[in-house]
């Protein structure tokens, strides 16, 4: 047992961080510093995109032969926390980080010819289209239909949640091919153009008042069966594919750290009448009481991290870290606000639209804590809310 | 021991109700939230039906009433989500000017009561941890005159006010009581400078610049440096009526919870059938009573003068931080992405719950109150 | 709305606060302090009942006739908030709250006669057999059978969570008389002594090291059908009947107080290295929270009497109140370890037993504080446990 | 990074599961409890399997294993809530004499490895919350010698210890970490009184006073005045053992609870269907997985000397507080009227997690000294 790195990791982490400091621009990193949710303003996100395809770097994640790094675990994992801690905006996950992988996996040669470089370089901009207004945490209960029509499917139904479906050129959809049977059976996984006729996209204004999700309608879509990813009536293990792409899950605590040491620095400003919050013991108390819960998370990443290098495979602990994660980044976008105080009432959404050149009123470091608060109770409902995740748990892990 | 409405209180609960009835909508409210401008049109009908007069004393052509009735309504009116800067005008700066001189009563209730004027208590600074004593911004004496020197924050109806009642340090150091002195200031005096901003809530505050502002002496309410007491006495009652009509947000957002578990399903059940969901609503019930208790509890102490009177107002505030919380966190979780919406009701009041916590000192500033209180 | 207390209920707390004064025996007072346990230990108990019956004062909540008070909802709750306050040792409930409501709703006049003068003086000092090793929070599903043969029933099955088995001399009990139905079906209320045939007690040991509770074992005991308290098959009737009798339940806030001002002096007693740990603004922060918590439940319970004396029924608010009340009071004691460290680890049971001469290792206030947290793990578990309480309230409360 | 146990680590782990395994027993234990005098069987079987000599230099005849192998042990022993006073003597006490005097360590240690030889820190103090600097107890310098009056409170294994590390104050004021001395004193000495008692986990505990103990400069660890970094260094050590201890008992009580919920039924289900109980019992499973991860997170780093690893061990030393309570209370609830009894394994694990929340600083006071070391 040991915590010591290895050389190489450490020169690796420098060519990182190395990399970020030559290429990242200040628009690009305003725009990071500004993030309040898990969703990066599209535009900088992108032009970011663009910079680490460039370097070769967009999907670590990915294997090589279609454009992956063929880093070792623990090189991807140092390359995600050097990029959450310069800040950087995260890249927009619906093409790197979901339809690639299900492609990689399903896909045909032909499929995995056609997308997967658009993926990388940005041009096909993608949406998901799995939920629907009745089918949230129940997915499998999903309605949207695609009946045969010659070598087509004519789609007809809706999807909501659909993040960013306003700036998409594409989506990949699970939708319902046969009636009958188990609900999971009968699911086929689609590819289609979003300017395609009869499809609508409405917006959905976010607490926050910012528009990142959007409901889709579609009114007889047609759309040729060769854009079908694996078998018909199989979209179910295409799309569960992902879980096994995507072993282990997420990793929060990079972030959670870089969060509390924003906050730390925070409570250094707000004078209370014995001298600054930070050295209030009910706010130490307070605030060592997240920093122990996030050094935990930590070293339950690194655990996963360390199965995950020797070839095990951490199973339904992510959705532990999933959980953990998730109502970690709540807790402490709740302690930043409780930190503030009246001031993160003041109210200036304009103040976090990349290159506005609104004044701030106010402390600066105020202005994203309420958005980021109200923004992240999502975290626990989407992805499979936490209480999914908690259900998991109780049967695959303690076998209720 | 008695909880029973007078019939006074009821009736003062009855047209509340009716108005709330009538006039909230959440895509109205929507509306409203996008606009900067006092809503004239509410607060017109808010003079009229008397609610303007409902803490001055009669000689001055209000009803006579305190705290229990301004309790009353607006508990009703926060079932409604209805933002009218009461609480500004009518509640703190209606309670600063019963510490006023003559001439200021005089000047100002008149006009308040019509609907005519609008006051708004600057008190907040940034960067400071709200409580009265830890007031730093600067009041210098200069003879008769004390001239003012700062930034006032998050001004609760800050930009609509005619007239600006400001908490200042005119001795002494942050953390001491002694040294506070409150003016009455107009709001467009020279040196006064104004920067309105939206809330999370969707209301209005401002930051409002103060340099070389002169004030006479009849401008000041209370006495100068000794202005704690009443600052104190006034804020309390502020308290409990952000108390009073959160209260209302509150058991409108366990209602609207409980009634769309009932109809939302999932995996073939409606989610309100699922063990562990009904258990957190019943805890979100149990935190609604509590509060509920604490609100009367505090509120009776007060109007009664009981010795403990202020330790309860505290608490009261401290159970709205964190019941607050916990209602909002859990209705938006329960609502699931409908909850993250602008369409519904409850994200609104998560939001003025939200935004409400941080004014005057969050939960644990009010926490640490109950023990200096002891 | 007020809070005014009117002259005659002021007499009426100055008269009780006069009595207690002068009946209160050392012994007793001693024994009152170092309780632990909902269950004082029972000779000094039963030692305050006697005063009490004396005084005619023994069950205030009876009606007048069967040797009650007459006194109004608000008369008891003064009442009882002077003897939480005085720190008296609780009466034994299972005659004078449990069998003898169920007597006065449901026996017999023949029967209130035998058994009612007795409970009062407590010449029969009652146990309750209703949970059985299978039928804990599901009681309906108990099993113990109580067969017909002749103008007797013969019992044989067992009873576990029987409080005070070992000291009783009548067990009033709950069996099944018919297995077809409804489990709420079928069971009958029958009365019986604790020295018949075929009736085998075997204590069980608490996390504190304390007999409170027994299992009885039946073996073909041999009870007069003249025992039975209502209908045959209409136990759970009379059972019951005890709800509609104490509407409105228990109340907890007054005790509550009381153990608040004790941890507040203790924690005046410990040094910090800034001063009394009285004054340390985390234990502060703490302390705050449940005294707002404390004192939002005094007035719950305020408006639950204030509900009961204007006739109304509070219903499945009793629910809230068994909740809030045993979870404080988990809290308080809670609170109380956290206060005195590694003091609170000193077990020394023995100390507890009234009239030891045992003397005190460490501060004498310690004492009680282990065991008090230990024994009120179980208040969550009896009476029907938070799990169930929390379920009423979802159901009759919220319509869920 | 890496999270393998070494095969020397592995057959240690083995060694004590397979003493677990043979001596574990609920039965057992509950008469163990009720004895005071030290087990001396077990203690003998300790020696044997050479456990005792776990963090002893080699050439003092140890095995050279540190914080990391007595973090393997410790957990497994914590499965059997074997109440040997391993914690007492070979990790807080060998710790000492690693920084004790040659003198010192020859008189000691080899007894110590044969199992002829029992320790105990003398740390807490009555009245006191503890910390080092806490510490009042007077230490009186005179001349070479030190004379030592007062009590210890709650001295682990006081009574069974041969030789007593007493922390007292030989300068400056409680607060200060300057002025801090150790002393090795014999626990037979004249003026040494000890009352034994019972710990709540059925362990054994000692007040010990000191009328006028004089200590000669020989008896003394480290410096005159100057014992903090040691005593600090020790007593991490100390705190990471006894929560490497209690992490194998949280296993347990997981264990035990999911399993109980599987096969008690209420309302024709095992309790463990219930959605509510589930998602309560995913929350032990995680609040024990993250004690997991803290446990090995401060035990690397300490060993590594990280610069914080002393940050990580208060942060582990609360957590166990914290999860130690969760974990406890809801297998108690789970466990229902089961749970309240003498007679399963959980009552007696949830004690020994009750006691040790509160030994040398419980959660509160360890979450501030994560703040100090920030």
């Amino acid at each position: 047992m040991d915590l010591r790195v290895p050389e190489q990791e450490k020169a690796f982490r420098e060519e990182v961080r190395t990399f970020l400091e030559e290429s990242l621009t200040p628009e690009i990193r305003e725009a990071g510093k500004m993030v309040t949710s898990v969703f990066a303003p599209v535009k900088e996100a992108m032009a970011w995109q663009k910079i680490l395809n460039d370097k070769g770097w967009a999907a670590p994640h990915w294997p090589k032969e279609h454009g992956g790094t063929g880093w070792s675990v623990t090189q991807r994992a140092i390359f995600a926390e050097e990029l959450v801690r310069a800040e950087t905006p995260p890249l927009v996950p619906m093409g790197l980080h979901m339809c690639g992988p299900c492609l990689i996996g399903c896909g045909t040669e032909e499929q995995q010819k056609e997308y997967l470089p658009k993926i990388l370089n940005g041009e096909h901009f993608w949406c998901q289209g799995y939920s629907e207004p009745g089918s949230g945490s129940d997915l499998a209960s999903l309605k949207t239909f695609a009946e045969k029509d010659g070598d087509d499917y004519i789609i007809n139904g809706t999807k909501i949640w659909t993040t960013y479906a306003h700036y998409a050129k594409k989506m990949f959809a699970l939708v319902r091919t046969n009636k009958d049977g188990k609900p999971q059976q009968g699911i086929t996984f689609l590819l289609l153009d979003m300017d395609l006729p009869g499809i609508s996209i409405e917006p959905i204004v976010g607490l926050d008042e910012v528009t990142e999700q959007c409901q889709v309608f579609f009114d007889n879509v047609r759309v040729p069966q060769s854009n079908r990813v694996g078998a018909e009536n199989d979209g179910w293990t295409v799309a569960k594919y992902l879980l096994t792409f995507e072993r282990g899950g997420q990793e929060y605590a990079p972030g959670l750290n870089v969060q509390l040491e924003k906050i730390r620095l925070m409570a250094e400003k707000q004078q209370t009448v014995h001298g600054p919050m930070s050295k209030d013991p009910v706010w130490q108390h307070k605030f060592a009481s997240v920093e122990a819960d996030v050094l935990a998370l930590e070293f339950t990443e690194m655990r996963i991290k360390s199965a995950l290098s020797s070839g095990k495979d951490p199973g339904a602990l992510s959705s532990m870290t999933k959980i953990l994660g998730t109502e970690l980044l709540q807790k402490v976008t709740e302690l930043r606000i409780e930190t503030l105080g009246a001031q993160a009432a003041i109210w200036q959404p304009q103040a976090l639209v990349p290159g506005n050149e609104q004044p701030v009123i106010g402390p600066e470091y105020a202005v994203t804590a309420m958005p980021h608060y109200l923004n992240s109770r999502a975290c626990s409902i989407y992805g499979g809310s936490n209480e999914v995740q908690r259900g998991i748990i109780a049967k695959a892990v303690l076998g209720l | 021991m008695n909880f029973q409405l007078s019939e006074e209180q009821q009736m003062l609960a009855d047209s509340a109700k009716r108005f709330v009835r009538d006039n909230h909508d959440v895509e109205k409210h929507r509306q409203n939230k996008k606009l900067m401008p006092l809503d004239e049109a509410t607060w017109g009908q808010f003079a009229e039906l008397g609610w303007l007069a409902v803490p001055f004393a009669e000689e001055h052509g209000g009803l006579g009433m305190g705290p229990l009735e301004t309790m009353v309504l607006l508990q009703e009116l926060g079932e409604g989500l209805i933002m009218a800067p009461y609480i500004a005008t009518v509640v703190l700066g209606g309670g600063f000017l019963r510490h006023g001189s003559e001439a200021q009563q005089a000047e100002t209730i008149p006009s308040l009561l019509e609907g005519g004027l609008q006051l708004a208590f600057a008190a907040e600074e940034y960067e400071r941890v709200f409580t009265l004593e830890n007031t730093a911004m600067k009041g210098e004496v200069q003879g008769g005159d004390v001239v003012l020197n700062g930034t006032k924050a998050c001004v609760l109806n800050g930009d609509h006010a005619d007239q600006l009642i400001v908490l200042a340090r005119t001795a002494g150091q942050p953390g001491d009581k002694d040294g506070l002195s409150l003016f009455l200031v107009d709001a467009n005096a020279e040196g006064v400078e104004r920067t309105p901003h939206r809330t999370v809530d969707g209301r209005q505050g401002a930051e409002i610049r103060f340099s070389n502002v002169k004030v006479a002496e009849a401008a000041r309410i209370g006495e100068l440096n000794q202005a704690y007491d009443i600052a104190k006495s006034v804020l309390l009652e502020g308290l409990l009526a952000l108390s009073a009509e959160c209260t209302g947000s509150l058991t409108v957002l366990l209602n609207d919870t409980v009634e769309y578990s009932k109809t939302r399903k999932q995996f073939g059940l409606p989610i309100g059938k699922f063990q562990a969901l009904q258990f957190r609503m019943a805890d979100m019930f149990i935190a609604m009573e509590q509060t509920k208790s604490l609100l009367m509890a505090a509120t009776m102490k007060l109007v009664e003068g009981h010795d403990d009177a202020a330790k309860a107002v505290h608490a009261m505030k401290a159970q709205l931080g964190r019941a607050g919380r916990k209602i909002g966190q859990e209705a938006i979780q329960i609502h699931g992405g409908m909850g993250m919406t602008d369409e519904l009701n409850v994200g609104h009041f998560v939001k003025r719950l939200s935004a409400v916590d941080g004014v005057f000192g969050n939960a644990d500033v009010h926490l640490m109150e109950i023990a200096r209180s002891a």
